[in-house]
């Protein structure tokens, strides 16, 4: 499903954010990138969105290489998969069910059946009665809840989720960590870029850390810390 | 579901596509209150002066034509013509190219005219012997640009003895109403490049303010046309809004300025309201949303990666 | 370290204000490179119609007072006046108020001037017998508004026979070069206003889109004053570096245009550059940047929480 | 230090995030405040920087009634408190240096001053060669610290910190934690905010829970969880 071949970034600051990586998932891995803040997590999770290019080496996704995608196809391949960003990126003027309903939108899904399986994605990130909310008038953690709700209303094979738990309480991320489970259960390949230690050690999936833009860890059924 | 998704017909997606971008226009507009406010303002105080030009050129132009139909050729005629002869003349004339009118003043009545000018302080006819001025033709031009040929022509005609048509001040004249409808255009011109480059900018900077919401739109995998559609129609929308409200100043202010000049200045030739108004907002309006729409169009381009 | 913040003297505290202001004016001028450009696009071809205006109405300003100028009253005196009554009635009617000229004019003149009006073809001196016209004193005026009662009191004035002076003609100079006055200075005004309100606005819109600064920087103690003047500052800047642009335009484009008005109208009266453009781009100039800074501070209460 | 008195807050939306909250610190206290997403955390310290105005109830910051603060002395107030903000809010076009050096140019901190502080305090949160460095070219992460190093950079006697861990790994959770702990040491009150559990059961310090705007929970040394 993803596949990185030596990438190298360097952004145009000089900065090296990740250096010769390479790392692969099957469809219907679930794993955990985890890393010290700044290692580069959120970076390669840019790379697979195609927010950004890699300055060396080859992404693909889906059997696509998209290191050289066309600007043409950028939309095709972002509706392909779903993104939690980890500052939620919400549409600021839209509510929590317009920001919803606008991934489906986009992807051209039949009006009628929009507004049921929003507000379904609502329910299932317990926000249902916060739908006509702006996101100004939401707390951190619904705010995070409602980009994850958008990240699955369209069920998308693909799942990237940069640290989708860094707002909520301890009980309300473990259960989206379930939900985060149950999908890839369905066949949903998901990549969860994440800082909480409790979360990777419980459900004890692949692990794959970097550090200063290095894999220096890619183990099944891995802890948070290696020797902890 | 992609079944279902091939079932739809291109109507359906096209209309459908039309509610998405006019839903989220207006919900933009209204959302947006401050910006949208400042954005129509500028665009309605933009238009007034662009509409006042085209009112003043159209007015120009109707008193220039005015003044320059009052450019005229005589000819003055051999002493003792016949009136035969002074018809043939005539017709001779009226047949030339550029001539519009011919019109014959005898010298009888020339000797009134010169009289009415002088006034009733100089009595003329208590002092001459023999009226002193001869029959004349009075040529009235097509073009008041072509009174210098009309004149060298009608010289070449035999019974015609001097020719006038005050060449220096058809020239004055001319290169004054010349100037004037130039000034008018050029006004016109310049007010609507002004305002082209106004709203232009006066949309790119509401975008500017919104360009993360075209980043997360992209971001989340809206197509550039999906993006852009609502922004358009957004842009077509303020057009379309700040013309009606220009319009409703300069309508009224029109027709008072109208009622005022005929105060003031009755004896100058004004358009009609009715022959201004209609075709002056409906092209305003026009303007304003082409303008509108492609200065969304344009600014957008900066933010989309297409 | 209070104690070392009170030793700072006022002028030190308020050049560092300054520094402070100044040093973020001019780097969201920078950072904001495109709203800038936007903004500063905006007011400068704003800044062009305005001056435009100011431009065509001091000349027509001029052009008016010179025709205004040829507005005279004619006195016709009785006949047979003698040299000294003559004069005497010179300089009675050279005392009245409102008379900036007296020329005497001989009937012998007044007479060679209708056959230079009627041209070569007719020769009065050949049918008349006597000079049928009078002598006359040509009244130039102080203000050609005063035609009528200058005409009054001289009429009063013993061997003055009758009073000329065009009733109706000056009657509709004077409405025509009144109107065109007015008009030179409502469209000054009107495009002065616009321009105010487009500036205001498009400022408006550079502010709306950083209102989230705006509040960032209250969260984080900043006082109103402390958020407020680098804004005033950039607006000062947008316009100081907007009317730079505009006149860099304005300024060739009236030597040129004046130049070609010299060659096409050669016989209108223009204002010299020198005598116009200074006082203009000036004006302009403060204008730009009191509205710029006053845009800015309008803009600004929306945002602030004082 | 700080004392709230029967405070409710009612959104204008009529969502009632705060229900007769009455709770005090002394100066000098460290309390960790927690609760369940959605529980009115961020909406109480929102009300002790005034961003916001209690529906009921009263409000005091060293010892002065804050409810009715006239707007003019809300730059006072608020320079005498440092805050670390739930989403950062770093001045967008401002480097990370500069965003640290404004909290104390508001201040009035002579020029002189202000670069050695500002760069000792990126220093601490471990960004000193980041300064240079626009928001958007950071890490979720360093954005976090630097929204920290900016509230702790004036040496407030009062510091606010909502979430300050969320975007960072446990490691350097536990650094910025550690630093916390002097600043108070040092006398400065504090009051946290966070979800984070591993911190909160480390520290036991004074714990203060929310949950659906009340507090239901207010004890000394103690554990994220009452019955973990
Ligand atoms: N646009 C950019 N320009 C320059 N440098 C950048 C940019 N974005 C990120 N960086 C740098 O690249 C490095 C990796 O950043 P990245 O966001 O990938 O880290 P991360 O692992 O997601 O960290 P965190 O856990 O804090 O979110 C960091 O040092 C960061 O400062
Ligand atoms: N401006 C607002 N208008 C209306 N409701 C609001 C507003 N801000 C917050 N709320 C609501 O008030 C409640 C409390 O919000 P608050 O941000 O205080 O929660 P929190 O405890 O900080 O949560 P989190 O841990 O997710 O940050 C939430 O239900 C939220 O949706
Ligand atoms: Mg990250
Ligand atoms: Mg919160």
């Amino acid at each position: 499903m993803i596949r990185l071949q030596g990438v190298t970034k360097r952004y145009p600051n000089g900065l090296l954010a990740l250096n010769d990586v390479s790392f692969s998932m099957a469809e219907g891995e679930f794993v955990f990138l985890i890393g010290p803040t700044g290692a580069g997590k959120s970076t390669l999770l840019r790379l697979l969105y195609r927010a950004d290019v890699a300055s060396r080496g080859k992404v693909s996704v889906a059997g696509r290489d998209i290191t050289r995608l066309p600007a043409r196809q950028m939309p095709a391949l972002r509706r392909s998969m779903g993104v939690v960003f980890q500052d939620f990126k919400l549409l600021p003027r839209k509510t929590a069910y317009e920001n919803v309903a606008f991934a489906m939108q986009v992807t051209g899904t039949p009006p009628e059946e929009i507004r049921p399986r929003a507000m379904q994605a609502l329910e299932v990130v317990g926000l249902a009665d916060r739908a006509d909310a702006l996101p100004w008038q939401l707390s951190g953690g619904e705010q995070q809840r409602i980009s994850i709700a958008r990240a699955i209303v369209h069920q998308p094979p693909l799942l990237l989720a940069d640290e989708p738990t860094g707002n909520l309480d301890p009980r309300t991320s473990w259960e989206i960590v379930q939900l985060l489970s149950r999908i890839n259960l369905r066949g949903t390949t998901v990549l969860v870029a994440t800082h909480n230690k409790l979360i990777v050690d419980i459900l004890r999936q692949r692990v794959v850390e970097l550090a200063a833009g290095t894999v220096v860890r890619d183990e099944d059924y891995g802890l948070y810390a290696s020797h902890a | 579901m992609p079944e279902q998704r091939r079932r739809r017909s291109p109507l359906g997606v096209l209309s459908a596509a039309l509610a998405y971008a006019g839903g989220e226009a207006l919900a933009a507009f209204r959302r947006n209150g401050l910006m949208s406010a400042a954005a129509v303002t500028t665009i309605m105080v933009t238009l007034l002066p662009v509409g006042g030009a085209v009112a003043l050129a159209a007015n120009l132009r109707l008193m220039t034509t005015i003044l320059e139909r009052q450019v005229q050729v005589v000819a003055y005629l051999r002493d003792g013509i016949s009136p035969q002869e002074r018809d043939r003349l005539s017709a001779q004339v009226r047949a030339l190219p550029g001539v519009r009118r011919v019109e014959f003043v005898g010298r009888d009545q020339a000797l009134v005219r010169l009289q009415d000018a002088l006034g009733e302080r100089v009595s003329l006819r208590d002092v001459i012997e023999t009226n002193p001025l001869p029959d004349s033709l009075e040529v009235a031009l097509v073009n008041p640009r072509e009174a210098r040929p009309v004149a060298d022509a009608v010289r070449q005609i035999g019974g015609v003895e001097d020719v006038a048509f005050g060449a220096q001040a058809v020239d004055r004249l001319l290169a004054v109403t010349g100037l004037l409808r130039t000034g008018g255009v050029a006004a016109g011109l310049l007010l609507g490049g002004v305002a082209l480059i106004i709203i232009m900018n006066t949309i790119r900077l509401t975008i500017i303010g919104r360009r993360q919401e075209i980043e997360i739109m992209q971001l989340v995998g809206a197509s550039p046309w999906y993006v852009r559609s609502p922004f358009m129609l957004e842009g077509v929308l303020q057009g379309l809004v700040a013309t009606a409200l220009a319009a409703l100043v300069l309508i009224p202010g029109y027709i008072l300025l109208l009622a005022r000049a005929r105060d003031v200045v009755p004896f100058l030739p004004l358009v009609h309201a009715p022959d201004l108004l209609p075709t002056l907002v409906v092209s305003l309006g026009l303007g304003g949303m082409l303008v509108g729409m492609s200065g969304s169009l344009l600014a957008l381009r900066r933010f989309l990666h297409t």
